[in-house]
């Protein structure tokens, strides 16, 4: 079978894993894999998949830039009669132009991280958010989810939060300034970042202040890339919730089933995301 | 059909040239003690500086330590505007030279070796990108957007040699050179200094910024007075190539990863910010290294205010570009002219 | 056969010369459906091209058209949130463009500052704009959208000549038009090709550059306008990095970034031809995101070269 | 042209002080300008006021009065940077004055644009050809005024005008009206600036040394047209630095000085003795042309052999010999590749023919750096386009030529420039505040002095200059042919390209005539005279 992939985007240590292992897992299957990276940019994803359906591939899968803007194209991979699948973000409007959403969950993510924050602090502390990209889904959702947690104890505020675009450079950067505004983080007790790499910068950047990350601050963020694994382990960090980047494994059978036998899938088949913690610090 | 606007002062020519220096400058500084002012009455503790884990700290020696990578690129650009040309790829050196670190320390080099390899593989970028304007002379923005779209992938590409996605590395040597310390002073200002200081000799105390000049004033004249404009454009793009190579150590050392997509993203254009706000203009003919610094200094003081303001992030653009138009109205004659100009005329019509 | 035609002969040459290639290369390449696919994803980029080769022709650039595309999408799609017609929205945002252009333009002439950082100025304040307005990506849910962008002429072959196609092949004429049959034009080729003489030869300079980056300012607008409704949505990050694609496809649509040369016509196929690129890239369909990025600037480079030698070489027989 | 030219070309002052020249300083007495202002009977087809403009450093005019009557041929004469064209410009919209006012036909105007001129049909022909060279003659030529069909523009009736046009200065032959401009010649960019300027609603026609870079045919035909637009009771504006072509055109003369008008005379009552000093306050006596005595100057073995050299399509192979103290003319009708000859000597145009060798040493691949190392200098004829850097200081500009020589490592010391850049400006009488001026800034024929002064300062064993004298005035004009001579008399060879036949005859040992872009013919210094010369183009002999 042939299978067009379009994936977001290289930014981070995510998406990257992510497709390099839909491409194994495709040799693997022994799936003929069209894979087109949209570098971040929505049009060229339109291009993408309008590609894909005038090469008439058997079934689509899409990892969305963005939410909106789908129901032309998929209309077309409709008329084409071509199945469509969605991997991590959701899509806007009529969900009976794609098949079913494989995928974790952003908003869960966030109220993963708060949750965890939550009980580590027993609902008493000031945060500082390291936001990822501007705009950009996993930030509004990680943002949403996690406040919508937080919201519920009142002796918990967000006192800072900046965007570090979900790169170490810009959490490092971020996190130097809030030092200073923040007059060495006085009184703060958690920093939420949106992505391990943002995090990973942060946890620098208070070193070189001479603070102790993951000692007098609980650190928590997304994804439990390998760095962060280090980091946890290391006691820099306290909390990673992970999101699987080797999800080829569940996406592949759904699709290649899907083909052989026509049978309604439910819309949205989750990917468990499971929390990383170390040992909470005794506070 | 009298304009009180044309008329200048009549002064002996030394005077007026010293005049015009500090008319160059004036702009730029009092930008920036506007900036620090605002700063100042927002966050109280803005200016106050203490010794941390042994070296300075606070948000002027902040600005400082930011702004050196952006002002090295920033100078480099310069000497590339000053050649009528323009070098959209630095941003994708800094990420090729970040990848080849990594790489290469990975692969177990010395580390001195690696530092050289590094810088090597900018000028090579430089090589590149100065082949394709002076040889094949391919107009600059396309010549160098050619680089700049491909060199992130190169870093990738490099990445991938040795399967990590944004791996990282430990190296005393060159986190020294970026997060390290002599005395108070943070390494990269020093080196900063030494960079700027060779620079200025080759520019002022050798014929090599005149010959930048006037190759930007004029290629065809430059050529017929049998300066070798094609080296001179080499050249220029080797300098700017080896600015944003090291610029590109410093940023890796920083946070000792390596990650192409993103790290110096954008950071020509708030290089090009620099060199224009400096003074220096895209049309080539002049190169202004001192004001350039200062330039960058406007723009990093800038970030770091929009940063420690706790402004929430979707501001930080409309903020930055509010400040840049302002700063370049300040520093624009032409508007002051122009405004008295209209004046003029509205009086004139009121007469009638 | 006048030289002025040359290298847009070139350019369309070596668009089909890699059309051709690509359809031995990969099969259902050289079909309609192909071609009015290219037309129709990349309508709205070169549609803004069109405004940047009038800045580019008068010695001037544009770096703001991304960021306008981004904004007047935002803008539509949240206004019918508020539940205003797209059509009048999208007349609202024309207008907009125009007079944010003219106002660049004014800056840009009476403090002669730089175009390049004018635009870029405007470049922050747009992209800024957007995200203040809306963070989240927002649909445009009136029906007429949708049936307006799945508006289309059928092509032989199953392809289909798009809405936004069509608009912008409309723009296209209306851009010739004033390049090559008014005054302004005319003033447009007189102010690139050089200030000063232009400046005593009578033309209204001031005036002039308003126009063009009004007319600049328009023509992204107008972007932005096809691209809201051929995504029927609003994405505060939409467009961004437009820009270069745009200056991209003007200067391999034979134009000089030195001003005063080249045609309208020429930005539709250098904008086709980045269309081709990605295409090819997407047909390969084996190459990861580093790769794409490599080939990307290897093939501007390789057609930069051919388009140019191309235009040398037909010189050459021309002078002979 | 004029025959009956007085000798005014051939003056010279072997040493004049330049105190008189260069702009006003401010300070001087402010005694009103205009001192001689006649009373109006009629009123004049345009007048000028009181007229003032100051530069930074420089008061460019000062108090100036200027009228011309309908049906006149007036010369505005004055010296490298006395402020004629800046009066002009300010008369036609391209400067805005300090002070004064502008009466066209008696009603008061405001001229705030070259628009505004323009629709007042004030045409202009600016000194530096000021057209835009990217773009085809016809758009050139028809800018602003297109003619419209159905509000859109009429290419084939536009070309057609323009075509009619140049057929009135009848060059439509030579000139296709599709090309872009800049393909073409000085020469001929600059009779297009003249056809553009003709339009038929012009009153008030002004030509700032308009025959700069031409040579007699040209000039004669020019001056055919503007005695009928004269007839047709035009007022026209006529700035140049030949003397005789003054007299041979104008009816009246007014004599600029440091942007004061200090006289104005019916030229019958103004004869070239009385019109000079007026122009220089001070004297300038004549010499003959250089004696065969001085040429014994020319001594040894050439210092330049060209064989053959040449290149396809450009220039056919041709020989030429050059011996150090010796001056050898480059003559032709425009077009017939003087230029091309001389940038192919200097390398600036690669030859593809050919044998070229320099003070003994075979030149394989000449280039201008090339040939600077070998001891070759060369002042473009094109100086706008590459002989200065408008940006660039006339300090800058001056050293450029030995900076480059010395190579980027040897840098001159600041004081070094500025000496040498002072001793330039006074040698060579360049009229600027100080030598950190913006050379865009001067008067086009100082810009000419300093294209010159650069060529010096490598002290070059081979000196190549392409219309060295364009817009230089009479004085300075007389300085530099002294100083050719005692460059010559050091042992300096010399390459002239001129259009200027009296130029010619008045320096050169030897005169090599050019057609249609090959060497017709040599003349031995006996036999130079101007007859022969133009015989020898015309092709009468060979
Ligand atoms: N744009 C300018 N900025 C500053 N100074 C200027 C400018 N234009 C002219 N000047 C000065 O004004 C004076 C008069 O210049 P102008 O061009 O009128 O002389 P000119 O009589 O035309 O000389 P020429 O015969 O060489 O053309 C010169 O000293 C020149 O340096
Ligand atoms: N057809 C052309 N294409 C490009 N450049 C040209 C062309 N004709 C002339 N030129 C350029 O114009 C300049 C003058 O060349 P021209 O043929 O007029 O020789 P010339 O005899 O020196 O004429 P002039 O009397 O103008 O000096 C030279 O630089 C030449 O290269
Ligand atoms: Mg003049
Ligand atoms: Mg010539």
């Amino acid at each position: 079978v042939t299978i067009g992939f379009s994936q977001v985007g290289d930014e981070g240590d995510w998406r990257p894993a992510f497709s390099k292992d839909m491409q194994d897992e495709a040799k693997k299957e022994g799936i003929d894999l069209k894979f087109a990276d949209a570098q971040g940019k929505e049009e060229d994803q339109l291009k993408a998949v309008r590609a894909f359906i005038a090469q008439k591939v058997d079934a689509i899968i899409i990892a969305p830039v963005v939410t909106t803007g789908w129901s032309q194209v998929l209309e077309e991979a409709k008329k084409a009669g071509i199945p469509v699948f969605l991997a991590d973000r959701d899509v806007e409007g009529d969900k009976s132009l794609f098949v079913a959403r494989i995928s974790a969950d952003f908003n869960l993510e966030g109220k993963l991280a708060g949750a965890w924050l939550a009980q580590a602090s027993k609902g008493n502390c000031k945060i500082v958010e390291l936001q990822g990209t501007v705009g950009s889904a996993p930030a509004i959702e990680r943002k949403k989810g996690f406040e919508a947690i937080i919201s519920q104890f009142p002796e918990m505020k967000i006192i800072k939060s900046q965007s570090g675009n979900f790169t170490t450079d810009g959490g490092k950067k971020v996190m130097e300034a809030f030092i200073k505004a923040t007059d060495n983080l006085k009184g703060v007790c958690g920093v939420f970042a949106h992505n391990d790499n943002m995090q990973l910068g942060a946890i620098q950047a208070m070193k070189e202040a001479g603070l102790k990350p993951g000692k007098d601050f609980l650190m928590v963020s997304v994804d439990y890339v390998p760095a962060m694994k280090e980091a946890l382990a290391a006691g820099d960090a306290n909390a990673s919730v992970e999101l699987r980047s080797a999800i080829g494994k569940y996406i592949y059978p759904v699709v290649t089933d899907y083909l052989k036998d026509k049978k309604e899938l439910p819309k949205w088949i989750v990917i468990p995301s499971d929390l990383h913690a170390s040992a909470t610090p005794g506070n | 059909m009298k304009h009180s606007s044309d008329i200048r002062p009549h002064a002996p020519a030394p005077s007026r040239l010293r005049a015009l220096m500090a008319h160059r400058a004036v702009w730029p500084v009092l930008a920036l003690a506007l900036i620090l002012a605002v700063d100042g009455m927002i966050s109280p503790g803005f200016f106050q500086i203490r010794i941390v884990e042994g070296r300075l700290f606070g948000n002027l020696v902040d600005i400082l330590y930011r702004a050196a990578p952006t002002a090295l690129v920033a100078l480099g650009m310069a000497v590339v505007i000053g050649t009528k040309g323009i070098d959209l790829s630095v941003g994708s050196i800094v990420a090729i030279v970040g990848a080849v670190i990594t790489w290469r320390i990975h692969a177990g080099d010395p580390h001195w070796l690696v530092l050289v390899i590094a810088l090597g593989s900018a000028l090579l970028c430089g090589l590149w990108n100065g082949c394709l304007v002076a040889v094949l002379d391919i107009q600059p923005i396309i010549a160098t957007l050619i680089l700049m779209t491909s060199g992130r992938g190169i870093g990738l590409m490099i990445n991938l040699l040795y399967g990590g996605t944004n791996p990282s590395f430990t190296s005393p040597l060159l986190q020294g050179l970026s997060v390290g310390h002599v005395g108070l002073i943070p390494t990269r200002l020093v080196l900063f200094v030494a960079i700027f200081a060779a620079l200025w000799l080759l520019v002022r105390r050798t014929a090599f910024g005149l010959m930048l000049e006037s190759v930007g004033s004029s290629p065809a004249a430059a050529n017929i007075v049998g300066i070798n404009a094609r080296l001179i454009i080499y050249a220029a793009y080797l300098i700017s190539a080896f600015c944003s190579g090291w610029a590109g150590v410093v940023l890796a050392a920083d946070t000792h990863t390596s990650d192409p997509v993103s790290i110096g993203l954008n950071i020509e254009l708030d290089a090009i910010l620099a060199v224009v706000i400096g003074g220096g203009s895209l049309a080539g003919g002049r190169v202004y290294l001192g004001m350039t610094i200062l330039g960058a200094l406007v723009i990093q003081a800038l970030t770091t205010s929009i940063l420690t303001s706790g402004l929430p992030p979707e501001y930080n653009l409309v903020v930055k570009a509010v400040v840049v138009i302002c700063v370049l109205l300040l520093q624009s004659a032409n508007l002051r002219r122009a405004l008295t100009h209209a004046l003029y005329h509205a009086l004139a019509r009121t007469k009638r | 056969m006048n030289e002025k035609f040359l290298p847009l002969l070139a350019t369309i040459a070596v668009f089909v010369a890699i059309f051709v290639i690509g359809g031995l290369l990969y099969n259902n390449f050289m079909s309609t459906q192909v071609l009015g696919d290219i037309l129709a994803d990349n309508a709205f980029i070169i549609t803004a091209a069109f405004g940047t080769t009038f800045v580019i022709l008068s010695g001037g650039i544009d770096l703001s058209i991304g960021s306008m595309i981004g904004f007047v999408g935002v803008v539509i799609a949240n206004l019918d949130l508020a539940g205003w017609h797209p059509l009048l929205a999208a007349a609202l945002m024309l207008g907009f463009g125009f007079l944010f252009g003219a106002l660049q333009g004014l800056i840009i002439d009476i403090c002669d500052i730089q175009p390049f950082i004018v635009t870029l100025a405007g470049l922050f304040l747009l992209r800024g704009a957007c995200f203040m307005i809306n963070l989240d990506s927002v649909p445009i849910q009136n029906g007429f959208v949708g049936w307006f962008s799945g508006l289309g002429i059928p092509l032989p072959g199953g392809g289909v000549l798009r809405s936004s196609a069509i608009v912008m092949l409309l723009a296209l004429a209306g851009g010739i038009v004033i390049a090559h049959f008014t005054r302004f034009g005319a003033n447009v080729y007189a102010i690139g090709g050089d200030r000063t003489s232009a400046t005593l030869m009578g033309v209204p300079v001031r005036r002039t550059t308003v126009g063009i980056y009004a007319l600049g300012g328009f023509y992204s607008a107008l972007g932005g306008v096809i691209y809201a409704f051929y995504t029927s949505s609003g994405y505060p990050l939409a467009g961004s990095g437009a820009e270069l694609t745009a200056i991209a496809s003007v200067v391999l649509g034979g134009t000089m970034l030195t001003g005063g040369v080249g045609m309208v016509a020429g930005t539709l196929f250098g904008g086709m031809i980045l269309g081709l690129i990605a295409t090819i890239i997407i047909f390969n369909g084996t190459l990861n995101g580093a790769w794409i990025m490599i080939v990307s600037g290897v093939l501007l480079f390789v057609f930069i070269v051919l388009q140019r030698s191309l235009v040398g070489s037909l010189r050459m027989r021309g002078a002979a | 042209m004029a025959q009956d030219a007085p000798q005014g070309r051939r003056f010279e002052s072997p040493r004049a002080s330049f105190d008189a020249s260069g702009p006003k300083k401010p300070g001087d007495g402010d005694e009103v300008g205009g001192t001689c202002l006649e009373q109006t009977i009629v009123t004049a087809r345009i007048e000028m006021l009181g007229v003032s403009k100051a530069f930074p450093g420089v008061r460019a005019l000062d108090g100036v009065d200027f009228r011309v009557e309908a049906g006149e041929v007036h010369a505005l004469m004055g010296e490298n940077g006395a402020g004629k064209s800046t009066l002009i410009k300010i008369m036609t919209g391209a400067v805005q004055g300090d002070a004064g006012e502008i009466r066209l036909d008696g009603q008061t105007v405001r001229i705030g644009s070259t628009g505004d001129a323009q629709a007042l049909g004030i045409g202009t022909v600016y000194q530096e050809v000021n057209l835009v060279p990217t773009m085809s003659v016809t758009k050139n030529m028809t800018l602003l005024r297109q003619p419209k069909r159905f509000g859109l523009i009429d290419w084939r009736e536009a070309r057609r005008r323009a075509r009619q046009r140049l057929e009135r200065l009848n060059i439509a032959s030579q000139i296709d009206v599709e090309r872009p401009l800049g393909s073409y010649s000085v020469a001929v960019q600059q009779l297009v600036a003249i056809a553009r300027a003709l339009e038929d609603d012009t009153r008030v026609l002004v030509l700032d040394e308009p025959t700069a870079s031409l040579d007699a045919n040209e000039t004669a035909l020019l001056f055919g047209i503007v005695r009928d637009l004269k007839a047709r009771g035009i007022a026209i504006v006529f700035i140049t630095h030949f003397i005789d072509q003054v007299y041979a055109i104008a009816d009246r003369i007014s004599v600029l000085r440091n942007g004061r008008r200090v006289g104005s005379a019916p030229t019958s009552e103004l004869p070239p003795l009385q019109l000079i000093p007026m122009m220089l306050g001070r004297e300038l006596e004549t010499t003959e042309r250089r004696a065969a005595s001085e040429s014994s100057a020319i001594h040894g073995e050439p210092i330049l052999v060209a064989e053959g050299v040449g290149r396809r399509r450009v220039m056919a192979p041709f020989d030429l010999t050059l011996r150090p103290g010796e001056v050898v003319g480059l003559s032709g009708l425009l077009g017939s590749g003087r230029t091309e000859v001389a940038k192919l000597v200097f390398g600036a145009i690669k030859r593809d023919s050919g044998k070229l060798t320099i003070a003994g040493a075979e030149v394989k691949s000449a280039s201008p750096a090339r040939s600077l190392h070998l001891g070759v200098a060369y002042c473009p004829e094109d100086r706008k386009a590459e002989g200065l850097f408008a940006e660039l200081s006339v300090r800058e500009n001056i050293i450029l030529g030995l900076q480059t020589k010395r190579g980027w490592l040897r840098r001159l010391s600041f004081d070094a420039q500025q000496a040498l850049a002072e001793a330039m400006i006074e040698a060579l009488g360049i009229a600027t505040p100080d030598a950190d001026k913006p050379v865009g800034q001067l008067s086009g024929g100082n810009q000419q002095k300093v294209v010159l002064a650069r060529a010096l300062t490598s002290d070059p064993r081979i000196l190549i200059l392409d219309e060295p004298t364009r817009g230089i005035d009479v004085g300075a004009h007389a300085e530099i042919v002294a100083l050719i001579r005692k460059l010559c008399a050091e042992g300096l060879a010399l390459l002239v390209a001129s259009s200027e036949l009296d130029e010619l005859v008045a320096v050169s040992d030897r005169i090599a005539v050019l057609r249609d872009r090959r060497k017709v013919g040599e003349i031995e210094e006996r036999a130079i005279d101007r007859q022969t010369i133009i015989d020898t183009i015309a092709g009468a002999r060979t």
